[in-house]
Formats: C-alpha cells, structure tokens, sequence
C-alpha cells in the first residue's frame, strides 16, 4: 500500500537517475523542473498537520525506523522543494547551456539538487533517531556534492565543510547513543516519555551533543567558518539553493530535539550559573552573537557571493534567537524568517548570479551602474534587500518585528539592542551590495551587458511576488507556522491575515502597506502638484562635490566602499575565529607528528618490549590490587 | 639514552619474569593431561616412546603445522634468494682437501643408516623423525662441503618435499574415509615395544624424517649457494 | 561433522601439491590446483554452516579433547573460518606465466589460507601458537613475493618484531602450562580461577603482545605502514583484511574462555583506545595512499579491540561487526590501492581513467566513515552504543577517541576523494586499475552492499552466535563431555 | 636443594630470555640479531620444557614393561621439539633476509638499511619524506590546491 509519503518519496528517488539522463537537454531540465513541481503538488496534498506515516518502515537492530511528516518537517519540506524548483528553473534555460559550454556538469549538478532534496526529505520527515541521523548525514554529504563542482576555490571549502560536517555528524551520533542509553529506545515518542526521568547530566549530555552538532549545519557561532565559502562558491542554482535553505536543517533538527523531544520545561532545568541564566539564555547570546558579527564580516567582503554567504549566517542566529525565546510570538518569528529568508535569500542570490553570467564577476568593486543594463534584475535584487533588510512592505519585516517583540516582551533588552546593532550591519552591507552592483557608473567593459534571459529573470521576479505577498499577508504562511509550533509543543501564535493580533500589540502588514503607498501616492500627487519637474540625465553624467566626473575616473565609492567606517571599525576585525581554527590544526599537526613519530622507530622491537613490561606490569598489578 | 631506557625496561621485564617464576610449582607440575596421557598413551597408540605418541599421536596437528612452517620457510627461502644462480660460487669456495672429501665418503653410508636407523625407532626409543632427519640432511649435506661444485638437485629435493607432505596427510586423511577425525592412527597396534607397531605411527615419522631432512637440506644449500653469490 | 577438518587440511595439502605440478608437465593443473581447493574448502565451510544446529567439536586424531587437540566449531569459528577461503579467493594472486616464483607465492597463499583456517576452528592454545607461526612465515614470504628491495627490509623488522612476541607468547604458554598442565582451551576455562592470579594475568599479557604482533595491536604494530607498502597491495590486502582478523579472534576466544575478567577486558580497551588515537593521527600524516591505508587499519583494529573488550553478547556482537566490516572494506580498499601507490597528490584525476575504481573508492570511504544506511554505521553504531551504555569514564573517553578518530578519517579521505576526481593532469596520468583488482573490490562492494540491505537478518545472525560465544559453559560440556569422535 | 636447582634453571631460562631480547631490541647488526632471536628462543624453549620436570622422574619412554616408575610430563617435551622447529624454519629464513639485504643495500645495519628502505619507498611514491626543514611537520587538513600540485610535482 502505497501511502502519500511513500509517492513523494519515491518520486524524488526517481528523480535522481532522471535527473543524470535529463540535465544535458533544455527541454530534459524543464522536465526535471516539472518534477520539483509534482513533488511540491504531492507534497502540499500532504496537508500540515500530522500526516500519515511512510509504508516504509525496518527493524533494524532492535529498532524500528520509519518515516513520518508532522507540521514542522512538512513546514521545512515545502520551503526545500520550493527552493529547489526555483533554483532548477533558474538554471533550465541559458545558465545552464552556459554552465554546460564552460565544462561544468549539469548532470551532477541537477543530481546533486535532486539528492539533497531527497536527503532533505527524509531527514524532515524522519519519526526516530535513527531515520533522524540518517536523514542528516545524508545532507550533509549531499551537499558536499554540490559544493564540489565549483571549481578549485569551492573545494577547499567544501573539504572544510566536510571536516565540519563530520565533526557535527558526530557529535548527533555521540547524542544518539546517549540517549539510547539514557531512554533504552530511540524512538521518539518514547524518548519524549523519558526525558522527565533523566538526570540533569544526561540531560546536559544529551542537549550539549545534539545541539552542538546541529549548530555546525547552523552555522552559528563558534561553527560558522566554514559556511559562507561553502556556499558561496558552489554553481548558481546550487548557491542559491545551499544558501536559502540548506543550513536551516540545523534548525529544524534543533527544533525537534531540543523543543519537541526535551521540551521548553526540561530544558530550563539545565541551568549555568542560577535559575537566571541556562541553556536557553546561553543559546540566546550564541544566536545573537551569530547575528552580529558575521554581519559585519559580511560588510567588509567584496565579492558579492561571500557577502551574500555571510548574511546567511548571520540571519540564522535571528531564526534560533526567535526559536529559543520559545514564547509563541519568538518562536513563530524565528520560523517564519525560515520562510522569509529562504525566499529573500534565493532571490538575491539569484540576481547576483545573473549578474555573473553576464558580466562574469562578482567582484564588488569591479561592477557598478548595472540598472540601466539590466533594470528587471535591480528590481529583484531591490526588493531582496528590502527583504533581507527587514523594512516593510516585505517579508523579512514581519518576522524580524516578531523576535524584536518578543524580546522586548520578555525582557530582554541587552539581546534587543544587541540585535538593533546586528540590523544595522545588515542594512549598510546590503546597501554596499546594491550599490556597488548595480548603481553608480556603469564601466566601461559592461557597455553591451543585455538584461538576463527570462529563464533567470521569471523566477526571480517570482519570487519577488512572494516576497511581497507574504509580506503583506503573513497570515498565510503563519497558519502553517502555527501548526509547526504545535508540533514541538509551544503555543501558536494568534494570527490574522495581515499578521498579528495580540493584546500587547497588534502587527497588520495590510495597513501597513496601504499606508506605506498612501504615502508613496501622497509624495507623487504633491510631486506633480508642485509642477513634476524632472530631468533625464545619463547615467555617466554626474558629479562629485561639484567636479564632473569622466567615464574613465573610477567612480569614488564603488571601490573601497564605505572606507570611512571600515577605517574605524577595522581594529575589531580580528579573525580571532579563523586563528583558533588554525591553531587547532596546528596542534593536531604536532599531536599527529608524534604519532607518526612512533612508527620512525630505528627497530619496531623495542616498542614491544616496553609494550610488554608496561603491559604485564599492569595487569600484575591489577591482579594484586 | 635510549639504550638507557631499553635496559631500564629490560631490567622490569626480569624483575617481572622472575617474581612470576618464583613462584611457580617447579618439579611438582599438575600434569592433568600429561598423566592421563602416560596412563593411556600405550594401549591408545602403541608406542613406547610417549613423546612420539604425542607428537604423531595426541599432538599430530601440531606436527603438521610445523612441517607446513618448515616448508612455508623453504618456499619462502627460495623466493628471497631464488633469483640468484649460483654463479662465482666455484671461486669463492675452494676445493677441500683430500682428508675432508675421505671423511666424507664414509660418513655418508654411516650417517644415512644412523639416521634412517633413528627415524625408524622413534616410537621406540628417544628420537623420531626430527632428529633422524637432522640426520639425514647433515648426510646429504657434508659431501657438498667436501665438493663444493657439485650440488643436490633442486627438483628432487623439492619433489620429496611436496610428496613426503601430502603422504602425511594423505594418512592422515585415510582415516576420515571411514568416518574418523583426521590423524586418526591407522593400522593394528601391534605388540608394545615391536618395531612394527604403533600402527601408522612409524610411517608418519619416517614422512616426518624425510620432509624434515629435505627441507633443512634445501634451507642450507640455498643459504650456502647464496653465500657464494654473495661475497 | 568431521569434513570441517578439510577446511585446513585441503589448503596444505594444496601447498605441498603445487610444486609438484611444475615437475609433472601439465601446466594448467598448477593454475587451477589452488582456487578449486579453496572454492572446496568454502562450499564444504558454508553447508557445515547451513547444517550447523548446535557447537560441536572434533577430536583429531580421535583422542579425547584435553589429551588430544580438538576443534571447537560453532558458528563464531565457522564465521571466520569461511571469511578465510573466500576471502583469500577474491585476493587470489593469480598472476599469468610459469614463473617458479608465482607458483611459491600461491603456495604461501594457500599455507596462508590454511592456517588462518586452523586459528579460527582450533582450540588448544599450543596449536594456535604452531598455526599462528606458520601464518606468520607464509607472510614473511608473501611480502617478499614481489622482490621489492625494500620489502626485504620491511619483512625483516616484521619477522624480528613478530619472533620476538612469538617468544613472549610461548613463555606465556609455559606459564599457563605451568600452572595448569593443559593447553585445552575448554579444559584452562574450567581452571580458570587457578589463573585468575598475578601470573595468570601477566600470562594474558604476554599472550595478547605475542597474537598481538599479527592483529596490530597498539605496542607491536611498528611493522604495519613499511610492510604494507612495501609489499605487494594483494598481499597487504591479505594481511590487512584477513590475517588480522584471525589474531583477533585467537586472543578474543583466550579473553572470553580463560579471562573473562574486567580487568583483562580493560587491558584491551586501553590497547584499543592508543591504537585508535596513534592510527589514525598517523594516516593524517600520510602523503601516499598504502601508508594512508595501514595507519588507517590500526585505527580500525583499535576500534575492534574497543569493541571487542564490551563485556557479555554486546561486546562479541560489535566486535565480529566492525571486524568483518574492515575484513570487506580495507581488503578492497588495498586492492584499489594496488595502481594507485603514489603519493595522494599524484592521483590528480584518477576517475577520469577508471571510474569504477574511483566510485568503489568512495563507496568505501562512506562505509568506513559510517555513512548511515551502509554496514560501517551500524558497526560503529553497534560499538558506542555499547560504550554509551556502560559508561564508564575510560569507555566514554574510548567513544570520544573513536569519535573524534572519525572526523580525522574524513579529513584524509576526503583528501583523496577530492583528488581523484580533480581534474586530470594530463602530463602524467594516473594508470588505470587492473580488471582483477576491480573485479575483486567490486565483489567486496556486492558484499557490502548486500550487508547494507539484509543487515537486520544479519544481526539477528550474530546475536545468536554471540550467545553462544560467550556461553563459556556450553564450550566446556561441549568439548570435554564429548565422546571420542569418530571412533 | 630442590628450591635451589629450580632457581638455577628458572634464572637460566629468564636469562637467556632477556639477553636474546636484549640483543634483538639493541644491537643494530642485522645478523646479530638473528643469533639473539636464537637465544631468546632457546629461553622460551627452556622455560617450556621446564614445565614439564618432575623430581624423580625418568623419561617418559617405557622401557621392558609398563612399570610404576614415576615420568616427566611428554605433552612440554614434545611442544619444544615443535618449537625448535619452528624457530629454525624462521631463523633459517631471517638469514636468507639478511643475505639478500645485504646484496641489496649492501649492509648489514638495521639503522641503514631502514634509512635506504623508507628513502625507497618514499621515492616510489613520489612523497617528500616528512622530516626535511622546510615544511612543517603538520600538513593542514585543507591543502591549498597550489601546493597540492606543487608537492606532488617535486620528484618528476
């Protein structure tokens, strides 16, 4: 009998091979594309809510393993696939005939996407520890497919995600077995029995592990080095997609584990110094912290790639800032911004790979003046910044008002500013990144860039739709948010289509907006009232404290971006992070000499002898103790 | 001081090796097996020699594992040194002299039959055929000192050593045809003390003698030839 | 019930035959002569394997166990016992040409084979030493097979370093002899408390550095990267996969028959832990892909010992896992290793001439590495689970060292992954694998495989042989109350 | 007495134990060491056979008829005869080892001749050893691609 799931699953599965025959040919990709559409169709007559198990379920040693959605990992699937088919029909057109003439493979590229949704899936719909880490360590290493195929700079990262990823894949299976241990099953409704009985130790074990391992998907702080090359530097659509949703199955997995399996009540028994500071203030200031400083590291980047990459990072500490806040208006924060930021951030990406395959760079100080070239990728990347922003009318608004509320609402005014500080980054870099790309002059050898081809352009312009869409009715993604929260036991939120509706405040984006344009129409009627006059000018006629400037000066501000600030501000960059990596494996250098040392012996007997005495020695001793 | 450090442990493995020893049951052993053997070993095997009843007998695997070791350590010889042929070998070793070539002249016929004469009463009196084939490749091997130019043939001594092996287990086997373990002891037992008794036990040995006395032979000619090749 | 006997008797018969043929004139005799009795010795293994009901022993010689040597069988022995022509089959150096020094080295092969059989099925301490020394000989010669000069070299420190836990291990025979008067592994299980004293256990000690030397235990394993890649990669693949696993198995059967305290087990978990720790720090020093491999099978022998020292059914059940997991994979992975000797960076681009090759590599990895749905993650999961249980603090540190081992493992992996499928360097290409190595590596990889899919079957399997292998009881009625068999 | 000549035999073994140890784990001399090995041997050998004496005993061969008279332990006796054996097979071979060495490096020093062996092997695999001046001894877990190609081209 095969059930939804099983339809789902089964037709992601086929779609891997598929997607190796397929990928070559224009009408083959959009074919694939069609595919992500069918699994998002059959995903989303899945329906939230709990929906019914997979057919596929094993003993496995003792332990039942099966599949199973509830209205969190549904949540999540229906933002990958989204992403996924967004990022396939990006890359179906001409990106991909281009990837293809420049010796890239679209057959691991396409098969890549397609096993990480996979992997992906089965990680969201996992029901036991089991099917959980196998879900997990099968996107891991999925992804790593995707981050090889971009080339020599791509590798090196991507073999330092793996190092990563190993490490974090370790720390969950380390969990794992601790809470075997701890519950005797690894089922997940029987661990949910069991946690109240748990010593505070296991306890501590159990979370430290499990939440540990999924910060290095996370990527926050101290396991966010890895990240932003990572992705940044894989092809395209593969950017696109790692970069919107990949990292956030750390969040999800933190959601269930650490909320659903533990729960909020069991979590605050772990307390650090007294009741006033535990777990969940310590990830508070780990989250806001991620929030903070790579922000700021994203501002000092140039390529817009890595910029983008390091905002990624940083909006992930919002998301687990809102989720373990834990009250209904955090936490249903920090998942809409899941949502928020998968769609902001694929478009931004999205436009600057158009970029790229226009004018072959991402250097920030090599472009500049683009809108006149290409004024529909402007438009999307305009409104992805506005997004990832988080000023109205678009989504990332609405979700980064919740978690300011909440922390306000619960008292937390150091981590409210701390977050402030962290939206001030945000709003400079993106501005750099707008600017540098597309303002200014156009230079010289960008003279014959065309706009991008629809291929790119339509699912950009897309998903600027849904960006404002659900910016200004969030009510429609925030029914499934509520639903997600029920699933890891916290209260839903009160939602309205417009937003919000609580006693302490009420957030209503439709108002918002009408007044938003109101205002907009307001200035054009006295604009117009006030005679309308306007001048065109061309793009390279302009002039800088009153010097007019030739195409062949370099425009002041698109090189060396905001030099000003970056000179106050530079002592703090210290790289303090990426010294202590590289301090790490500077002692695992001298560790792993001596034991290679071990085997330079002159004469490999004398190792036996010494084995031998210190052996016997022992065991003597044990026996006359 | 690294020296230093191996005589420091050297000197805790004495310490070790003698406060184990000093304790042990010496002249008094438990003998659990070995007692129970001395009281059946001679209505079970036939033979008068116990060593030999189990060597060949309680223990005949073991014997089979060390002729397989000597001829792992044959073949292993000869792919180590087997590339090299025994060339300049003449100018290295100069002829010997005429007492030596006398000597061993009539050696051979007395070591022969001394060493036939030990693997054929091993079940009988101390010896069997490890010591008679010492014997016999020592009878093998003193003529080619007297004559350094002539040497034993490698095909011959290679074919007695596949044959004389697979006659061991081949008697061994015999056994397992009638449903018995392997090494069963074939034969009638015979009268204690006869030359002809023990059952198989004698055939085993004189296989032993041979495999033995073959396989030092061929160990030391190629030790001896290489040599030549070598200096 | 006595043909299992053939099992080791076949495969020297064998050794002893195969010159011969050299002299007889028919030449295709001496081809055929090794693999057929090997394939015999495998379908006899594998139908006293489906007939097997219950553990039985054989009296050689039909003389009563504790006089006589006997063989124990049960599942466990058998187990191992059928890895061992299998195994050797699939590394079955069958090189073309009349060459003397072929038809020698399949000789020693089939010694080889022969002897690892005895180590699984026998049980009397003495004859495992004798089966034991004539594996070590038949591989001093094996590694010298290939007249590598540094071969020699490295067969010489290995011959060395082993003789010399040969004589610690015999004098830890005499001292068991000493107290106990048999070497009856099933006869020493009932006088066990007799050894459970300072000479006992320092008796264990000198046994486990003596089987130790073959099975790569910590202190002794100084011979492994030189003679691993100094010798030929089917020999090292041999030693590596097969004859290591068999040692283990000697000293396991030692530990649960005669030893079975804490603090033996102890001993192991310690000598486990460096292993794991030296092992695979070392491989991440490793620049060519042999040596990458033998530091790695420390690492990896490190985790049998870990797991093998977990008390009771848990400790056997994860133990015969993660060897058999390691029997598959580093075999394959040696035989992959065969063309591709070099330095990790002169493997630029390997995939792009054998494919297969590069693909069996990765799946390898994966396995060794614990990617779930695949055989290496239910061993490893099988052996911290067991750790996590009992945890104690040097089982939790043991879980950590294993743990953090694996990420190290990925990083070197990786590395040649990555390298393999980097783009081709067209000034000096990578040789392409041989077909017999590749068909071999890919009848590992269809084991693997077929482990990943029927894995629950599969433990089910060995849970009822664990039983079984630590039901110290049960081997001592089986050997002891046994009536003369055969007569 | 008899706790005294138990003594002598028991140093007596002990002793040719750890000189032949001794002489494998210190001397350099490939040849050398083989005679070591033959004397631990004959140590282990000795302690073996000494497991087996019995005070007052003969020889366990009967001799005439099966009389009452006390005997040794055959099971040790007939384990050392395998044993001797067995070290001989593997002596004779390490001294086929030493001979090919020696043709082949043309020492007989442990130290040189594993210097040559790891100098070969290292050759063979186109690795730089570890141990020269210029590069660290830890090598970084992520190589940068440029000096990935640069090590592995330095021996062409």
């Amino acid at each position: 009998m095969i059930g939804a799931l099983d339809a789902l699953l089964l037709l992601a599965l086929l779609a891997v091979p598929l997607s190796g025959l397929l990928a070559t040919s224009r009408p083959g990709r959009w074919l694939l594309v069609a595919g992500y559409v069918a699994q998002f169709s059959l995903l989303a007559a899945l329906g939230s809510g709990t929906a019914p198990a997979s057919a596929l379920t094993f003993d496995l040693l003792g332990n039942t393993v099966g599949w199973r959605f509830d209205s969190l990992g549904w949540f999540f699937a229906m933002v990958t696939v989204g992403a996924a088919g967004f990022a396939a029909a990006y890359a179906s057109g001409e990106w991909g005939d281009a990837h293809h003439a420049n010796g890239g493979s679209l057959r691991w590229l396409y098969g890549g996407l397609q096993i990480n949704v996979l992997a992906m899936l089965l990680l969201l719909s996992s029901s036991d520890f089991i099917s959980l880490f196998i879900g997990w360590e099968l996107t891991s290493w999925s992804g790593l497919i995707l981050m090889l195929l971009g080339g020599s700079e791509a590798i090196r990262a991507a073999l330092r995600y793996i190092v990563y990823a190993i490490a974090g894949g370790m720390a969950v299976f380390a969990g794992m077995l601790v809470t075997h241990a701890a519950a005797g099953s690894l089922q997940f409704d029987v661990v949910q029995g069991a946690v109240a009985s748990m010593s505070s130790g296991q306890l501590w074990a159990i979370a430290l592990l499990f939440i540990a391992g999924f910060s290095v998907k996370m990527g926050t702080m101290p396991f966010h080095l890895w990240q932003a090359p990572a992705y940044a530097f894989s092809p395209g659509p593969a950017s696109a997609f790692l970069g919107s949703i990949s990292a956030r199955m750390g969040l999800f997995a933190i959601a269930l584990v650490a909320f659903k399996l533990i729960g909020v009540s069991q979590l605050d028994r772990l307390s650090i110094v007294t009741d006033r500071f535990d777990l969940r203030d310590l990830l508070a200031w780990v989250a806001v912290f991620t929030a903070i400083l790579p922000t700021f590291v994203a501002m000092r980047q140039n390529d817009a790639r890595l910029l983008l990459g390091w905002h990624g990072v940083g909006q992930g500490g919002y998301m687990l800032l809102g989720l373990v806040i834990a009250d209904e208006l955090g936490s249903a924060g920090g998942l809409l911004h899941v949502f928020n930021h998968a769609t902001y951030q694929a478009i931004l990406l999205m436009a600057v790979f158009a970029v790229i395959h226009r004018t072959g760079t991402a250097d920030l100080n090599r472009l500049g003046g683009l809108v006149a070239r290409m004024p529909l990728s402007f438009l999307a990347m305009l409104i992805g910044i506005i997004g990832l922003a988080g000023l109205p009318p678009m989504n990332g608004f609405v979700s980064k008002w919740m978690i300011y509320r909440a922390l306000i609402l619960d008292g937390q005014p150091l981590l409210f500013v701390a977050t402030v500080v962290s939206t001030l980054g945000t709003v400079l870099s993106v501005y750099k990144l707008l600017h540098n790309t597309f303002l200014g002059q156009l230079r010289l050898e960008h003279e014959s860039v065309r706009e991008a081809p629809w291929s790119m352009t339509v699912p950009m312009l897309l998903l600027c739709v849904v960006v404002f869409v659900t910016g200004v009715a969030p009510g429609l993604v925030l029914q499934y948010v509520a639903a997600a929260q029920q699933a890891i036991g916290l209260e839903p939120v009160a939602f309205i289509l417009g937003g919000i509706e609580a006693d302490s405040g009420s957030l209503d984006m439709l108002w918002i907006t009408a007044i938003l344009f109101a205002g907009f129409g307001i200035g054009a009627v006295l604009f117009y009232l006030m005679g309308g006059r306007s001048k065109r000018v061309h793009q390279l006629d302009n002039y800088a404290g009153g010097h007019f400037l030739t195409a062949d000066v370099q425009y002041q501000y698109s090189d060396n971006f905001y030099a000003g600030l970056m000179h106050r501000i530079k002592p703090w960059y210290r790289d303090t992070f990426a010294w202590a990596e590289s301090a790490l494996v500077s002692v695992l250098g001298v560790v792993s000499s001596a034991a290679r040392g071990f085997f330079d012996q002159a004469n490999p007997a004398s190792w036996a002898l010494i084995g031998t005495t210190v052996v016997m020695t022992w065991m003597m001793w044990h026996a006359l103790a | 001081m690294r020296d230093l450090a191996t005589l420091l442990f050297l000197g805790g493995l004495i310490f070790l090796l003698a406060a184990i020893t000093g304790s042990l049951p010496f002249g008094h052993p438990p003998m659990l097996v070995g007692q129970a053997i001395q009281q059946v070993a001679a209505p079970e095997v036939g033979a008068t020699n116990f060593v030999t009843a189990v060597v060949l007998g309680y223990r005949g695997l073991d014997t089979l594992g060390e002729l397989s070791i000597l001829f792992a350590a044959a073949t292993a010889g000869g792919l180590v040194l087997g590339g090299v042929k025994s060339r300049g070998r003449a100018k290295a070793a100069p002829a010997a002299g005429f007492i030596l070539r006398a000597g061993a002249d009539v050696l051979f016929p007395l070591l022969l039959i001394a060493g036939l004469y030990v693997v054929i009463h091993g079940h009988l009196t101390p010896g069997g055929g490890f010591q008679g084939g010492v014997i016999l490749a020592a009878a093998f091997f003193l003529p080619l000192l007297a004559r350094p130019h002539e040497s034993l043939s490698h095909t011959w001594l290679s074919v007695i050593e596949g044959l004389v092996g697979a006659a061991f287990i081949a008697l061994g086997l015999v056994a397992m045809f009638d449903g018995a373990a392997f090494l069963t002891p074939l034969f009638d037992k015979g009268v204690l003390g006869e030359l002809v008794s023990s059952g198989s036990l004698p055939l085993l040995y004189l296989a032993v003698g041979l495999k033995v006395g073959a396989e030092l032979a061929s160990l030391l000619m190629r030790l001896a030839q290489d040599d030549g090749a070598a200096s | 019930m006595t043909e299992v006997t053939l099992a080791v008797v076949l495969p020297l018969l064998g050794a002893f035959v195969l010159p011969l043929t050299r002299h007889t004139g028919v030449r295709w005799l001496a081809a055929v002569i090794g693999p057929a009795l090997l394939a015999a010795c495998a379908l006899l293994l594998f139908a006293a394997w489906s007939a097997f009901d219950a553990p039985y022993t054989i009296a050689l010689g039909g003389f009563a166990p504790p006089l006589g040597i006997a063989f124990y069988i049960d599942r466990l022995a058998l187990l191992f016992a059928l890895a061992v022509p299998l195994a050797t089959l699939a590394l079955w150096p069958a090189e073309a040409g009349a060459d003397e020094s072929v038809g020698r080295r399949q000789s020693l092969t089939l010694l080889l084979a022969g002897a690892l059989s005895g180590l699984a099925l026998s049980g009397d301490l003495f004859n495992l030493y004798v089966f034991y020394e004539l594996a070590a000989v038949a591989s001093y010669g094996l590694i010298v097979g290939n007249g590598n000069s540094p071969a020699y070299v490295a067969a010489f420190r290995y011959l060395m370093i082993s003789a010399l836990g040969s004589v610690v291990g015999l004098i830890g025979i005499a001292l068991i002899y000493f107290k106990t008067g048999t070497l009856n592994l099933a006869h020493l299980s009932t006088l066990s408390e007799q050894l459970a004293d300072p000479q006992g256990l320092a008796a264990f000690a000198m046994l486990v550095i003596g089987f130790g030397v073959k099975a790569e235990i910590f202190p002794v394993n100084g011979w492994v990267p030189e003679v691993y890649s100094a010798a030929g990669k089917r020999v090292a693949a041999l030693l590596a996969g097969l004859a290591s696993k068999l040692a283990v198995l000697v000293i396991v059967r030692v530990l649960l028959l005669v030893f079975p305290y804490d603090e033996t087990r102890q001993l192991l978990l310690v000598l486990g832990i460096f292993g794991v720790a030296v092992g695979e720090l070392a491989a991440w020093q490793a620049r060519d892909l042999p040596r990458m491999l033998a530091w790695s099978s420390i690492g990896q022998l490190g985790v049998v010992f870990v797991a093998f020292s977990l008390p009771g059914t848990a400790g056997v059940i994860a133990g015969v896992t993660v060897a058999m997991h390691h029997l598959v994979v580093k075999s394959a992975l040696f035989l992959l290793a065969d063309r591709w000797d070099k330095a990790i960076t002169r493997l630029r681009g390997a995939a792009s001439t054998s494919h297969l090759g590069a693909a069996l590599f990765v799946l390898f990895s994966l396995s060794l590495l614990g990617l779930p749905p695949l055989p290496g993650f239910w061993s490893k999961f099988l052996v911290l689970g067991g750790l996590a249980a009992s945890a104690s603090p040097l089982q939790l540190l043991a879980m950590g060292v294993i743990l953090t081992g694996t990420v190290i493992e990925g990083a070197y992996l990786l590395r040649v992954i990555v390298m393999l499928y980097a783009g081709p360097d067209t000034a000096t290409p990578v040789p392409r694998q041989r077909r017999g190595n590749l068909l071999s590596a890919s009848l590992f990889a269809l084991v693997l495989l077929a482990a990943a899919v029927l894995v629950d079957p599969l433990w089910q399997g060995i849970e009822a042989l664990a039983d079984r292998a630590v039901d110290t009881t049960g081997y001592q009625n089986t050997v002891l109350n046994t009536p003369e068999a055969g007569r | 007495m008899s706790a005294a000549i138990g003594l002598v035999f028991f140093i007596g073994a002990i002793s040719l134990c750890v000189i032949g140890i001794a002489g494998i784990v210190l001397s350099r001399h490939l040849f050398r060491m083989v005679l070591a090995l033959a004397i631990a041997e004959a140590g282990a050998n000795l302690l073996l056979v000494l497991s087996g004496y019995r005070w007052d005993a003969v020889a366990p061969i009967v001799t005439g008829s099966l009389s009452g008279q006390a005997m040794v332990d055959p099971v040790p006796q007939a384990m050392v005869l395998t044993a001797i054996v067995i070290g001989v097979g593997v002596q004779a071979l390490a001294l086929s080892l030493v001979i090919r060495i020696r043709q082949r490096y043309g020492t007989l020093d442990m130290q040189e001749a594993r210097q040559r062996m790891q100098d070969e092997l290292d050759n063979d695999a186109g690795v730089t050893p570890p141990r020269s001046q210029e590069r660290p001894a830890g090598e970084r877990p992520i190589p940068a691609p440029a000096a990935v190609i640069d090590a592995g081209g330095r021996h062409d």
